[in-house]
């Protein structure tokens, strides 16, 4: 069984000191739940992602397969002349255009949701449900085996960087 | 999209974060008030209606309405068109402040982007129904089949609207969707009801808020926000290609493409803004929709406004300037001396100029005036549809063939229907979703609170 | 095909069987090939196609439902001539007591589903009208009775005969008057067959009876060369026309010769191109002053003292005894000018029917030197022989009680006579009263028997209309009800049991004495459909002057024309959805007749269209026809049927009470309105170069004058794709508007070839009309006596068609002949190529127009639906359609080629609007084939494209008008 | 999907032919060994019909004394295929059929040895030796000729079944497919029986996949009849008539290259034979009986149709037979095959429309095609190797939709 160590905070600066504090005393920090997103505590973490590729990706491959769409539809597999205009028309453009966002938007939203998985009705497994109101959270692992005065200091040193309360938790969250 | 700097306050009253939560969420626990019933009464009412005009259209015919062989596109076209058009605000709120990192804009864009769900929804409605044969809808789409296959006309304006409106809804209501789990997260672990706690708890797609969670969140809302940047853009100018692309005098220019996102966005920004009103007014959410946020809109407004004008005044001198005979009677003799005189000048007077009382400091300021204007702008733009779709169809190239358009009550009924399914919506939204965005109202919160105010800036 | 209807078939013949007069049998009515055009009428399968689409999953579930099934039921013996999905064609004669035309019947599966003019014929050289074309859906009239009545009640032949015959022989024998009223009569057998009838029976007295009579002409003939007759008019060998209320192109005498001659010496082709002039004095816009040169309103009243002073303008020239005449109100000076420049090359002719009017014509044409040329005596025309005298006459014997039997044969006076209340209360007088009326109308409702006669494509005739041109008619399909022909009638009561056909082929064996081959000659003849004897012009008795004189005109308020619609004529069809839909080609008004008054006249006394006014106590709505000579009005007769059927009762007024230039007030009844049904509502070309127009002089000198545009337009198109490339076929289409006369006949030949649905007044009013091809009109200049200009329009074809591009299903794009296809099942109905087709030619079926009640016409009606063309898809509600440029018969044209191993040829497919034209005016063919006539007419420096400056590049074109004016 | 069913039907009827081959094979090599036998009279019952050996002329002549009047070559090759030779233009055989009211003489499935014991037994007088018709008696060939004949149809007729069967097993899959949905989705919620949660979305989406499957083919299928066998008020055999008696289908169905329908024979064409054949191989006189009684009550024969286009299609036969010069069977599958008519294609746009782009054109040999200049001159360029329909517009909508 997984233990952290949680240390609930008012505010977000006093939590980004607290996360500053605890990886200069070498402490890993291991996650931060906060009700909104911020930025500084990503670059502590070095937390990246590479959705943007992915998306990149998306797009180039659905802007080509809609072109190759259209052009067998239209020009190899039934074609048929409109008002004058040769068979491969410049209107593809347009088409192409929305599909390829369309294929984007889609695609991404659903790398986020598997790669994050979530999915309707996942059951949440939050340390603290205040933290989606109006706590921040900051989680240090307590490894197994870990000696207690460790434990004790990362609480001392917690309670010192503002944090009104200093819980343990055994919830397992998925990250 | 959350850290960025702000030019003043956008959060007035010193909340905390608790107070956000609390404030924002109060209204979906109090007991249903009074005018949600009675509203939600009228909307019913005016939706059964408006099915009553699709099953006689469906079952009689599209000869049910008031269109002839000349002018074969009537109501229903209007209101796609400005429905639409009223859809483009969600996004352009979003998307477009996100992009000039206009910090304001978080209080109300999640209003504004249900208000788009809605309106496509309603607006989405029309193509269906005005179409002869609707059971073979699905010819539209390009399915294999056994007909050889046979695939669709991809040069059609036609199917470009299907597919770029479908996109639209799409990439909105997963915009959307994604910027609320948050927030369910947040009822789901605020709230005392336990059914709340269980629907909400699906909604909320079993959200963490730690901190890998909120980086591909943001990565992701910004990357869908990026894509759908180009869609405000591109859905109009293409539901304008259904008209620019054609020969009928009155549609066929260049104008239309710009000149029609930004008609969208004045509309979308007009209803927006009666709404907020409405919102503001109903959830004592001042302190959320301050005063400044109106008159942010409110100057917007006045720009696109200007902008309209000029657009209408371009139209002319391009009809004049191209001498071209046509082009000349629809702009000069049918619409602004002719039939379609009165249509022409409510468009023009309730868009182009109306909107210009903003420059009046007491009138931006006056929250009635700035409700009466914004309700006016959304007259004006339906009026401007009703211009363009009418008066081009109804006397175009040979003489012989002109001929006037009435709507029926069928028609009527069918445009009231969306309107009903539109404010149900909306009070639905009013009701079970959280009508501010939480988590990125508290992001700006601490920021703001401290700097001069946003309001009292000048 | 389907059982339900063919039982109800056999039920409308269940006593076929019984009458064993036609022994010449016709196929059997019912054959594979129907099944077509009867799952159409059903439409079992196409309600089962939308459910398909409105519920695909549900339906998929329990997709193990049955198909309907759908018999197939063959001939018991196939007659050899009949070959199901072929379509036969028979020679055969439309007359129907008024107009006379030589037909080709088009028969599907032994049922007629279209007439075609026959090119055989020397008179009507395949021309139709209008009221030729639709008169096929009449065959299919639920009107029509399904068999003979005694005192309103149905009764059978024997009955029927045997009381008849009792009667007739109880007056005979007490040698009582017996009148046998009918309309004109050109049949040579039928009429030896009455003069038999009625040497059997000297107590018969033979009355013909015109509802429009013409008899003045006759009577002045009679004084002037002491023939009672009218001479045979050949508008082709005349320089210059002049006309006086004679609506020669519309429905004077015969308008469809008279349309193929006039324009015959109107086509512009060849290096010294030659033009006739037209005049016209009318006291209405009829279609012949719309098309004239020069016209010139009067009133009623002044027609005798313009003619009288043309006259005396001649006259002073000719050296002829001058009369004393009133001043003219028009200048005639040019008239008679031009007149004497074209001695014996001209032709003067009046409508009206007033002696003293048609003494004056006659002089005039022969001071002219035009007896012999353009009018010639000795062939006279046997149209019109009723007359109004003999019919005045019997109406006062009636009410004297002097008839104690009338026999009533194809004319309705009850409706009809200017005087019909006198009518009436005579027709009660009488003993015996027998009607042939093959509907229930106003007079046979007031006879103890009406025996129906057959339709005319049921039965048996031959016709004379003019000396020494004859024409057969031949049934085309067996009697659909239990009907027979008024000829047999006849020879049933004289005892002779043969039929008619036989006694005709025995009067022809006389009248073909000379014949060596009688059995070949005879079956040429009924092939053919026309048989143009070698007459002798016989001297012609010297022109016997009368005194000519000349009332002043009348000062009166207004003076009151009645006249014929170009599609209702005398009402006899009042019952055809078809002509009461066929927008008048002035007016453009469906459904009803109205009181035309003059611009100024409503601008006087405030009168706007559909206001209603009183007339002689009559309500009737007003319409303001530019072009009305101020101080007239016109008012159409032909309406306010009472006892016509479903789609003609109580439409309009009737109007055959008022007489020629009867003077009348007219009184506003303020704050009421009638709606009026018209197809177009603008009438003003707003300068745009739709119609493009010349004048003769300026053609001849310049023949690119009035299309000045097209050099420019084509210089200053430019393109982004290249043009297609066609190889083999390129369909086009060409339409001189110099010919065209917008008599709308191609409206309704389209109708019928196309199974274009009638949508009653409402939807047309609503703009819904359902025509694929329209005639636009347009005035132009002087409101009080504008030009007027006529122009058929229907899909153009376009190379780089609009509405192809906007179609998001494909459903409309273009083929590799250069038609723009129309699919009607791919159809979705988004309109978008209608609002997009700068031509409007695109139709939507708002409704369903098929098997609906609201739209009870003959689409909804199983009889009815035997009209329909199995080639062609009957649309569904939801779609859109348009000129297809009839692509079955491209289709059935370049089989036929092609099963004869052969190329196509020039000819070989012909429109439906093409093939039945009066005045020619269209052309089409291979736009590839060099040594076509379309080609001819695309390089014709009068070619232009409607709106071509779009750059849609049509394959319709138009060739400019040409006026022979001077303006 | 059409090409696979027409496969397998082909397949089938392939079967079909080999073993009916091989059956007559091995009947006629036990027969041909002597002449004169009971088969030869067996055989001749199908001449009798129309033929008598001495006395009246039926339909056709009398065939006494044929073998001198006639070469026997000539005579053979005359009753195996006699419209063969007509339309060869063997003069002979022209006048026969001209004399002959220009009724045509079914072909017969004889073989040169069967012939040859055919006319020996006509020279006889048509009697047999005593000892033959003894023989005669105990082989009772008749029923397995007709089970023989039957083979491929009966393969016809499974493979109709099966697929009859398999619609009906599609709908009871449709709803075992959403049984399983539901249960899945209920154990997914509620009971949690099975742990991994995998296997429920596996199988909700496999089974979403099927349904979506069958509803695309239902729908598809909606309003089309393939594989439709109506039964017909005459049970009226194409097998014995245009297989064993090889009648040309535009023997009846004549009007077939001159007009868009092939045409419902009228009854009279059937009393050309009818007249003397009053009894068929397999239903004996109960069928032919109804011909009589049309006649009789002058009543036509309602025939089901089997092949049903909608009515926004034009189809026509002339164009497809005559110019187009295609065999029947390209479109109504072997016919010879069949008892009563099965509707082979599903009768689909996409299944014209395939043969449009696959089949030649007539354009060397019909001079129609001449105007098209462009085409031809490509073709002898080189350009391209054939004209398919699609190549002169083939495949648009105003070639069938008007």
């Amino acid at each position: 069984m997984k233990t952290n160590i949680l240390g609930v905070y008012d505010d977000e600066h006093d939590i980004l000191h607290a996360v500053d504090k605890l990886q200069d005393g070498g402490i890993p920090v291991k996650d931060v739940f906060s009700p909104f997103p911020m930025h500084h505590v990503w670059e502590k973490l070095n937390l990246t992602t590479r959705l943007p590729y992915a998306t990149f990706i998306y797009g180039v491959v659905g802007g080509i397969m809609t072109f190759a769409l259209l052009y067998w539809t239209s020009v190899v597999s039934y074609p048929l002349k409109f008002g004058g205009k040769p068979l491969n028309t410049l209107s593809f453009i347009i088409i192409m255009f929305v599909i390829t966002i369309l294929i984007g938007t889609i695609f991404t939203a659903a790398t986020f949701f598997i790669r994050q998985k979530l999915w309707p009705g996942k059951e949440s497994k939050l340390p603290d449900g205040r933290s989606a109101d109006d706590k921040f959270v900051l989680v240090v692992e307590k490894t197994e085996g870990m000696p207690e005065e460790e434990v004790t200091k990362i609480k001392d040193l917690l309670t010192e960087t503002g944090a009104v309360e200093v819980n343990e938790s055994n919830v397992d969250y998925e990250d | 999209m959350y850290n960025t700097r702000v030019r003043g306050v956008l959060i007035k009253g010193n909340k905390s974060l608790k107070d956000v939560t609390q404030d924002v969420l109060r209204p979906m626990d109090a007991p249903m008030p009074r005018w949600w019933y009675v509203t939600a009464f009228l909307a019913i009412s005016a939706m059964i209606w408006g099915v009553w005009g699709f099953y006689n259209t469906i079952s009689t015919g599209i000869g049910t309405w008031g269109l002839n062989n000349n002018v074969a596109w009537g109501w229903a076209i209007i209101n796609f068109v400005w429905w639409i058009g009223i859809g483009h605000a969600g996004t352009a709120f979003s998307i477009f402040l996100l992009i000039l990192r206009q910090k304001w804009r978080t209080s109300i864009n999640r209003a504004a982007e249900a208000m788009t769900i809605f309106a496509v929804m309603a607006a989405g409605l029309f193509p269906l129904i005005h179409m002869g044969r609707i059971w073979d809808g699905f010819f539209i789409f390009p399915y294999w089949n056994t007909r050889g296959p046979l695939w669709d006309n991809f040069n059609s304006p036609l199917f470009w609207d299907v597919v770029a409106i479908s996109t639209y809804l799409t990439a909105s209501f997963l915009f959307w969707y994604l910027g609320m789990i948050p927030d369910f997260a947040t009822i789901r672990e605020t709230t005392a009801s336990k059914i709340k706690k269980k629907i909400y708890g699906v909604m909320s797609f079993g959200w963490l808020g730690n901190a890998r969670s909120w980086l591909r969140f943001e990565t992701a809302a910004l990357l869908l926000g990026g894509l759908a940047a180009p869609l405000v853009v591109s859905v109009h100018s293409i539901v304008s290609m259904d008209f620019a692309v054609s020969v009928i005098p009155g549609w066929h220019t260049t104008i239309f493409p710009p000149y029609f996102v930004i008609g969208a966005i004045f509309s979308g920004f007009g209803m927006v803004l009666t709404l907020m009103i409405v919102l503001r007014k109903l959830y004592k959410f001042n302190d959320y929709v301050t005063d400044g946020h109106l008159e942010a809109i409110a100057r917007i407004l006045t720009f696109i406004s200007l902008i309209m004008g000029s657009a209408y005044l371009i139209e002319l001198f391009t009809a004049w300037y191209s001498g071209n005979e046509y082009e000349l009677f629809t702009f000069l003799k049918n619409r602004v001396t002719g039939e379609y005189t009165f249509a022409y000048w409510s468009m023009l007077t309730c868009n182009a100029i109306i909107p210009q009382l903003f420059w009046f400091k007491k009138i931006r300021k006056n929250i009635t005036m700035v409700f009466i204007i914004s309700l006016f702008i959304n007259i004006g733009m339906w009026f401007e549809r009703y211009v363009i779709v009418v008066t081009s169809l109804s006397r175009d190239f040979l003489p012989a063939t002109w001929a006037t358009y009435e709507p029926t009550i069928t028609e009527v009924a069918v445009f009231a229907g969306t309107i009903g399914l539109f404010v149900m919506g909306v009070i639905s939204f009013f009701r079970w979703i959280p009508t501010i965005a939480i988590s990125e109202v508290k992001s700006v919160l601490k920021e703001t609170t401290t700097l001069k105010s946003f309001t009292d800036e000048d | 095909m389907d059982k339900q209807y063919w039982q109800s078939l056999e039920d409308y013949r269940e006593t076929k069987t019984k009458s064993d007069f036609s022994k010449k049998a016709e196929p059997e009515f019912s054959i594979e090939g129907l099944d077509e055009s009867e799952i159409k009428a059903k439409s079992s399968r196409r309600d089962f196609l939308k459910m398909l689409g409105f519920s695909v999953s549900a339906v998929a579930l329990v997709s193990s439902c049955q198909m309907p099934v759908r018999k197939a039921i063959p001939l018991l013996n196939q007659p050899e001539e009949l070959t199901p999905g072929v379509a036969n064609y028979f020679a055969s004669t439309f007359f129907d007591g008024t107009d006379y035309c030589s037909i080709l019947v088009k028969t599907r599966e032994n049922r007629p589903i279209k007439i075609e003019g026959n090119d055989m014929s020397k008179l009507t050289k395949g021309g139709t009208s209008s009221r030729v074309q639709a008169s096929v859906l009449n065959l299919y009239d639920d009107a029509r009775l399904k068999g003979p009545m005694k005192s309103g009640n149905a009764t059978d032949w024997e009955t029927a005969d045997k009381e008849v015959i009792e009667k007739l022989t109880v007056l005979a024998d007490e040698g009582k008057k017996v009148v046998l009223l009918t309309s004109t009569i050109i049949s040579p057998s039928t009429t030896a067959l009455i003069e038999e009838f009625t040497l059997a029976n000297p107590n018969v007295e033979w009355v013909m009876y015109d509802a429009m009579s013409m008899s003045a002409i006759r009577n002045a003939n009679d004084l002037n060369f002491g023939r009672p007759v009218i001479p045979s008019y050949s508008f082709d060998k005349a320089k210059v026309i002049v006309g006086f209320n004679a609506d020669y192109l519309g429905n004077w005498l015969m308008p469809v010769t008279f349309s193929k001659q006039y324009s015959s010496s109107r086509k512009i082709s060849g290096k010294n191109p030659k033009m006739s002039r037209s005049y016209q004095f009318e006291s209405l816009m009829s279609l012949t002053g719309s098309n004239a040169d020069y016209r010139f309103g009067i009133k009623p009243s002044e027609e005798a003292i313009v003619l009288l002073n043309l006259y005396n303008k001649i006259a002073e020239s000719t050296g002829m005894s001058v009369y004393n005449a009133p001043k003219s109100p028009v200048d005639v000076t040019d008239v008679a000018t031009d007149l004497l420049k074209n001695k014996g090359k001209s032709l003067v002719v009046s409508g009206t029917n007033e002696l003293n009017i048609q003494l004056i014509v006659n002089a005039i044409n022969n001071a002219l030197g035009n007896y012999g040329t353009t009018l010639n005596i000795s062939l006279p025309v046997n149209l019109k022989q009723g007359n109004e005298k003999a019919m005045e006459a019997l109406v006062k014997d009636m009410n004297a009680g002097k008839v104690d039997g009338i026999l009533i044969q194809n004319v309705n006076p009850a409706y009809d006579y200017s005087n019909a209340s006198d009518f009436k209360t005579g027709l009660a007088k009488v003993d015996t009263k027998v009607s042939f009326a093959d509907t229930m109308d106003e007079t046979a409702q007031l006879c103890d028997y009406v025996l129906p006669d057959h339709n005319y494509l049921e039965s048996w005739n031959d016709a004379e209309p003019i000396r020494g041109s004859y024409s057969i008619m031949q049934p085309t399909i067996r009697p659909i009800f239990n009907t027979r022909q008024f000829q047999d009638t006849m020879l049933k009561w004289m005892g002779n049991d043969g039929d008619f056909s036989d006694y005709m082929e025995n009067n022809w064996k006389t009248m073909l004495a000379d014949s060596t081959n009688f059995e070949s000659d005879w079956n040429n003849i009924k092939h053919d459909g026309v048989y143009h004897a070698k007459v002798e012009s016989d001297e012609l008795s010297n022109f016997s002057a009368q005194s000519l004189k000349a009332r002043t005109s009348k000062n009166v308020d207004i003076e009151l024309v009645p006249y014929e619609k170009i599609g209702m004529g005398i009402g006899k069809y009042s019952n055809n959805p078809w002509l009461q839909e066929m927008p008048d080609p002035i007016t453009t008004t469906t459904w009803d007749n109205y009181l035309a008054i003059s611009p100024a006249y409503a601008d006087d006394n405030n009168l706007k269209l559909e206001d209603i006014v009183e007339v002689n106590g009559i309500e009737m709505p007003v319409l303001v026809q530019p072009g009305q000579p101020v101080g007239t009005a016109s008012v159409a007769v032909g309406y306010g049927r009472t006892s016509a059927g479903k789609a003609g009762d109580g439409r309009g007024f009737n109007a055959f009470g008022f007489k020629f230039g009867e003077s009348i007030t007219i009184n506003k009844i303020a704050g009421k309105t009638y709606p009026l049904a018209m197809t177009q509502m603008h009438h003003d070309m707003e300068e745009r170069p739709i119609v493009r127009e010349t004048t003769f002089d300026q053609f001849k000198k310049d023949p690119k004058s009035g299309n000045e545009l097209h050099t420019y337009d084509e210089k200053h198109n430019v393109t982004l794709y290249n043009k297609i490339k066609y190889d083999g076929l390129h369909w086009g289409m060409s339409i001189d508007l110099t010919s065209c006369t917008g008599c709308a006949n191609c409206v309704i030949a389209c109708q019928a070839e196309n199974n274009v649905p009638v949508i009653g007044k409402e939807q047309v009013k609503n703009r819904r009309i359902m025509h694929w091809m329209r005639i636009d009109r347009y005035y132009s200049k002087d409101e009080a006596n504008p030009e007027v200009f006529h122009m058929p329009v229907m899909c153009q074809h376009c190379d780089n068609a609009p509405c192809e591009n906007v179609c998001p299903v494909a459903a409309t794009n273009h083929s590799t002949e250069g038609l723009n296809q129309m699919a009607y099942n791919r159809c979705i109905g988004t309109r978008y190529c209608m609002n997009n087709c700068p031509y409007k030619v695109r139709r939507f079926n708002w409704f369903e127009f098929v098997n609906n009640n609201n739209f009870d016409y003959n689409m909804n009606s199983e009889l009815g639906k035997l009209v329909l063309n199995p080639d062609v898809t009957v649309r569904q509600r939801g779609v859109v359609e348009k000129c297809s440029m009839c692509v079955q018969r491209i289709q059935e044209g370049k089989l036929t080629a092609k099963m004869q191993d052969r190329e196509l040829r020039e000819g070989d497919i012909k429109m439906a609007c093409e093939q039945s034209c009066p005045t020619d005016a269209i052309t089409f063919g291979n736009l590839l084939d060099e040594n076509s006539a379309i080609k001819e007419d695309q390089d014709n420096p009068r070619m232009y494209h409607l709106l071509e400056s779009l750059h849609t590049l049509p394959s319709t074109s138009y060739l400019t008008r040409v006026r022979n004016n001077e303006s | 999907m059409i090409i696979n069913n027409f496969v397998r039907i082909n397949a089938l009827m392939i079967k079909g032919y080999i073993f009916s081959g091989l059956f007559s094979l091995l009947m006629l090599i036990s027969m041909s060994s002597f002449a004169q036998t009971a088969q030869d009279e067996k055989n001749f019952q199908q001449c009798k019909a129309c033929h008598n050996i001495d006395g009246a002329k039926l339909i056709g002549p009398n065939l006494k004394g044929i073998s001198e009047k006639r070469d026997e070559a000539w005579l053979i090759k005359f009753i195996q295929n006699s419209q063969e030779m007509i339309q060869n233009g063997d003069e002979l055989a022209v006048q026969v059929y001209n004399e002959n009211n220009k009724i045509p003489m079914p072909s017969q499935n004889f073989t040169d040895e069967e012939v040859r014991g055919l006319l020996l037994y006509i020279e006889g007088g048509g009697v047999l030796p005593e000892s033959e018709a003894v023989a005669q008696a105990a082989v009772d060939t008749e029923e397995q000729q007709a089970n023989k004949l039957n083979v491929a149809a009966d393969a016809e007729l499974l493979l109709v079944k099966m697929k009859r069967d398999g619609m009906r097993n599609m709908s009871y899959v449709f709803i075992i497919m959403v049984i399983l949905i539901v249960v899945s989705l209920f154990d997914l919620a509620v009971f949690h029986i099975v742990k991994a949660r995998w296997i429920h979305y596996i199988i909700v989406l496999t089974a979403i996949v099927v349904i979506s499957e069958i509803i695309f083919v239902d729908a598809t299928s909606l309003g089309r009849q393939q594989y439709y066998q109506p039964d017909q008020p005459v049970w009226f055999s194409h097998k014995v008539h245009a297989g064993q008696n090889q009648i040309d289908c535009r023997y009846c169905h004549f009007t077939v290259d001159r007009s868009m329908s092939a045409g419902i024979p009228p009854v009279e064409t059937c009393l050309n034979c009818h007249n003397q054949v009053k009894e068929g191989p397999i239903t004996g006189t109960k069928e032919i009986e109804k011909i009589y009684a049309s006649i009789e009550n002058n009543k036509p024969i309602e025939w089901v149709k089997v092949y049903n286009l909608p009515d926004h299609v034009y189809f026509n036969h002339a164009q497809h037979v005559n110019v187009g010069k295609l065999d029947c069977a390209q479109c109504h599958g072997e016919v010879k095959e069949m008892d009563e008519i099965i509707q082979i294609p599903d009768l689909s746009m996409g299944w014209c429309i395939e043969c449009h782009r696959t089949e030649d054109v007539q354009f060397a040999t019909n001079k129609f095609y001449d105007q098209y200049k462009e085409l031809h001159q490509k073709l002898k360029d080189g350009e391209i190797s054939n004209v398919t329909v699609q190549n002169i517009g083939g495949d648009e909508c105003a070639k069938c939709h008007y």
